[in-house]
């Protein structure tokens, strides 16, 4: 097979990027995708993960079974970020940096 | 594989990575780093990569922050392209009330030479033309900036393998003994020796520390991120809770959660942090989120850094903290002074894991 | 929103489940993508084999009927809703992209059926180049060809009815290229398409679009010159929501690969998720709505809308109908599957 | 090419609109989506790649690969595989990574 082909429509990314992880001792999809971005693009690995799981399958030890499918992420599939904020009111775990001085004495603690 | 080393660091994250970089730098012994997955696959791998240092509190603990801050650009020198951009960050508040907050900041970081400026409205607005109109002002400093911190791992550990240094990978710690004259390590694949024992769980720090009773008191904060589809660069600084990466994605996020190792996200979260970005950025709502993460955050009991050698048990280490990123060239540099020169550049004693004796 | 049962997918699956389930009395919601429900069956103008309780009827068809079936039932709909992910109280969240919002839930089947896989070669990425699923949606959805000379690529059984779609609409077919080393013909059934064994596609070029391939053949290298080429890399169950609903997964490679664990009822790791059709593993329609009948009978019982003695039967027969209707190796590896329901190679995902 | 006359569904291509790519007119049917009819008008090029800057056409159909996405009456990133056409549409390449736009959002 030639080590060019893309493998990751989205980000373009080839057999050899992904191979030079494995060589350097990653194991899974995800070490793979933080280290070269392959399936973190647009489609989120929908088209990748199975082509992928055959390139670590071939290169390693791993059998298809040890080889977890990605870390699947939420939004399923992209939305604006217009819609995902309507219905949210309340601020109770997301905060602002300036939220979290106190102040004791009329001075920053 | 040789199971015999001079020095073992646990932990292959940010931090872990950062000290067998820059102890490899100036020392020729052997340097084992093992880690229970794949550098990356925790927290470091997980974060907004802020290198930031202003509404840090109390001072003492801004200046750490600063000194570590101070040492990216040379790093990106020495280990490869970190993508270590400084920005200048802005902590932008919306209330009015808010500014005497950000006054008295400003004058306590004047204390210790750190230049906080707090900025009008118009000034945040020049400086982040798609800024909401609303705003009050800001906090502002030109030393904060961000790092990309899969180049930043990845880079540590070519640069440490480049120097000898060995990696053990999907290996985890199951048992640690003090013997004479040095450690035996117990893991998934083998048994190791060591002279030197440098414990940078992150997270894990507490599971760590028991192992060998040491009391490293670690919890665990969940933070969500969304990120955005690649836009056009618009975000010119690190807003607090915003930032555009090089690739023209937008993460954001600003959530604190306790849910102990439950990395999972929830739409609770996504939609409000979708609101606070939509709050600080207005135009930035039509843009689409592609995915949404976790990081689980090393939080000491306390707040602050837990670096320095353990009493009592001689040549043994940790390094734990949040804000990994940022501190991590700072905590490479101090432990490797220790190891070798017995005494650090600036005075770490505030950080010893004595203080919760 | 609320209902009792909630239904992901409109496909053959999901509504077959919808019926079964809403003629016992439970109010039922389905959420689809797609403004119109039927999925993947608008885009199948073959004829299908179906059980034994349905006519033969042409994929199109039974959609229509699947749909009609349901009229006056309480029944109600989300087209045009795509699920994006789940509430930390483990409430599904919908988006219509003008809102998202929660829909509330007693039991959730998942009716996400299967996605294609791709084969990689070098230039794949060339328009030009897709799956040969695509090129029968364009066909039959959008009454567009697709090309004008097609080479298609691959393993897989779905040739042979797209083959017969493609030249009824007066696409060429310059050839079918497989990978694999079954002996067969030089040729393709009784349609005349030169039959390339053992081969594979080495390269293909083209400025901005596909316009010549090299496929090394066991008697040497040829270059031809479609405007399409057709990749049927065959199905993997889709995994996007049940992997956010923390359900436990197992690798099958008879059924497609990663898929929920599920148990004699379909009943995922996750007590009120059950699975349905191709999300239970790639197989032929018949396994679609017999695993539809076979998801409703189960939560209709959890639900207590069906006595559990009278499901216990339907259940049996249901099964015998499968065992008889789905390919041996497929249902040998259901069988296994659901014999490993509380052995999953990959659970607690969320877990660090 | 539009399929007028399909041998088993019969016709069904019956209420001709008019879509505008790039601001040229082409001819599209009702119920097509923006993919197909583009096709059919023998446009491949959907989409176009970040890094290498490659074209992109229609690969899955099923709103999974993203690479049919194309700007469609001002929205950036749609993909056209799923969107219906609609009289009058305007779609254009998205050659470049969206911009944030103030003047819509304040409309």
């Amino acid at each position: 097979m030639d080590k060019s082909v893309i493998v990751c429509r989205c980000e373009e990314i080839s057999y050899e990027e992904i191979e030079e992880v494995i060589t350097q001792g990653g194991r899974t999809f995800d070490d793979i995708k933080r280290i070269t971005r392959c399936g973190m693009g647009a489609c989120q690995s929908k088209i990748c993960s199975k082509l992928v799981a055959e390139v670590i399958h071939k290169q390693t030890e791993l059998s298809m079974e040890q080889i977890y499918p990605p870390r699947f992420r939420m939004p399923i599939s992209p939305v604006s970020l217009e819609a995902l904020a309507t219905d949210s009111q309340q601020f109770s775990t997301v905060k602002s940096v300036l939220d979290e001085i106190e102040l004791t004495d009329g001075k920053v603690k | 594989m040789n199971t015999q080393f001079d020095t073992i660091v646990i932990g292959g994250g940010v931090v872990g990575s950062g000290i067998a970089y820059h102890l490899s730098e100036r020392s020729q012994e052997s340097i084992l780093v093992i880690d229970r997955k794949y550098p990356l696959a925790g927290t470091s791998g997980s974060t907004q990569a802020w290198v930031w240092v202003h509404n840090k509190t109390p001072s003492w603990y801004a200046e750490l922050n600063y000194y570590s801050a101070e040492l990216y650009p040379y790093l990106s020198k020495k280990i490869g392209d970190v993508e270590y951009k400084r920005t200048g960050g802005l902590s932008p508040f919306f209330h009015e009330k808010d500014r005497v907050k950000a006054m008295k900041l400003a004058e306590a970081y004047k204390e210790i030479g750190i230049d906080i400026k707090v900025l009008s409205k118009e000034e945040v607005l020049e400086k982040e033309p798609f800024m909401n109109p609303d705003v009050e002002g800001a906090t502002y400093s030109s030393i904060d900036g961000n790092v990309n911190p899969f180049r930043l791992i990845d880079m540590y550990m070519r640069a440490a393998k480049r120097k000898g240094v060995q990696y053990s990978t999907y290996n985890p710690v199951h048992d640690l003994q003090k013997i004479n004259g040095g450690f035996i390590v117990a893991t998934t694949k083998d048994t190791y020796r060591c002279k030197r024992l440098i414990l940078a769980g992150g997270t894990w720090s507490r599971e760590l520390g028991k192992m060998i009773d040491v009391h490293i008191p670690m919890n665990q904060v969940r933070g969500q991120i969304l990120v955005s589809e690649p836009l056009k660069p618009f975000l010119n600084h690190t807003v607090s809770g915003l930032r555009q990466a090089n690739n023209g994605e937008v993460l954001m996020g600003y959530s604190m959660e306790n849910k102990g190792f439950n990395r999972s996200t929830t739409l609770n979260v996504m939609q409000e942090t979708a609101n606070m970005a939509i709050r600080y950025v207005p135009a930035i709502k039509k843009a689409k989120i592609v995915r949404a993460f976790s990081g689980i955050r090393a939080m000491p009991e306390d707040g602050f850094p837990i670096i320095g050698a353990v009493p009592n048990i001689e040549n043994l280490y940790v390094a734990a903290t949040h804000s990994g990123v940022t501190l991590s060239p700072l905590i490479g540099t101090l432990i490797t002074e220790l190891i070798i020169d017995k005494e650090t550049s600036i005075p770490i004693e505030r950080y010893g894991i004595s203080r919760f004796a | 929103m609320k209902a009792d049962v909630l239904i992901i997918g409109a496909g053959p699956a999901g509504l077959t489940a919808a019926y079964e389930v809403a003629k016992t009395g439970l109010c039922v919601l389905i959420i689809d993508e797609h403004q119109q429900a039927g999925g993947q069956l608008w885009q199948q103008s073959q004829i299908l084999a179906l059980p034994d309780i349905f006519p033969n009827m042409r994929g199109f068809e039974l959609a229509q009927f699947l749909v009609e079936r349901l009229e006056g039932l309480a029944v109600e709909w989300l087209l045009g809703h795509r699920v994006i992910g789940v509430y930390e109280d483990g409430q599904i969240g919908v988006t219509n992209d003008k809102d998202v919002f929660p829909v509330f839930a007693e039991k959730i089947i998942i009716a996400t059926g299967a996605a294609e896989n791709a084969i990689p070669f070098p230039k794949w990425t060339l328009p030009g180049v897709m799956t040969i699923g695509a090129a029968q949606s364009v066909v039959n959805r959008d009454r567009v060809k697709p090309g004008s000379s097609a080479v298609i690529y691959g393993d897989n059984s779905f040739a042979s009815d797209v083959c017969e779609l493609l030249l009824s609409v007066e696409v060429n077919i310059v050839a079918i290229v497989k990978q694999n080393k079954q002996l067969g013909n030089s040729t393709f059934g009784d349609m005349n398409i030169p039959l390339y064994e053992n081969s594979s596609i080495i390269e293909a070029r083209g400025n901005g679009k596909l316009e010549e391939i090299d496929i090394q053949t066991p008697h040497g290298m040829i270059t031809l010159k479609p405007d399409i080429v057709l990749i049927d890399g065959g199905q993997s169950p889709i995994l996007d929501i049940v992997y956010q609903l923390d359900c436990a997964l197992r690798y099958q490679a008879e059924l497609g690969g990663w898929l929920p664990v599920y148990n004699h009822q379909l009943q995922t790791s996750k007590d009120h998720v059950y699975v349905t059709g191709n999300a239970t593993g790639v197989s032929n329609h018949s396994a679609l709505i017999l695993t539809g009948m076979l998801a409703a009978a189960s939560v209709c019982e959890a639900l207590q809308s069906l006595p559990p003695e009278e499901t216990e039967v339907v259940r049996n027969s249901l099964y015998s109908k499968l065992e008889n209707e789905e390919e041996s190796d497929t249902f040998s590896a259901r069988k296994e599957h659901i014999k490993q329901f509380s052995t999953p190679q990959l659970k607690d995902q969320f877990i660090s | 090419m539009h399929i007028k006359e399909h041998p088993i569904l019969g016709e069904q291509l019956n209420k001709p609109i008019t879509i505008y790519l790039n601001e040229q007119p082409l001819e599209a049917y009702d119920n097509q989506s923006i993919a197909g009819a583009l096709m059919a008008n023998n446009v491949k090029k959907l989409g176009q790649s970040r890094k290498l800057v490659q074209a992109r056409g229609m690969f899955c159909s099923k709103g999974r690969c993203c690479s049919c996405y194309m700007t469609v009456d001002g929205e950036d990133h749609v993909k056209t595989c799923m969107r219906k056409v609609r009289d009058g549409m305007k779609i254009s390449e998205g050659l470049e990574d969206p911009e944030l736009r103030r003047d819509i959002d304040e409309g």
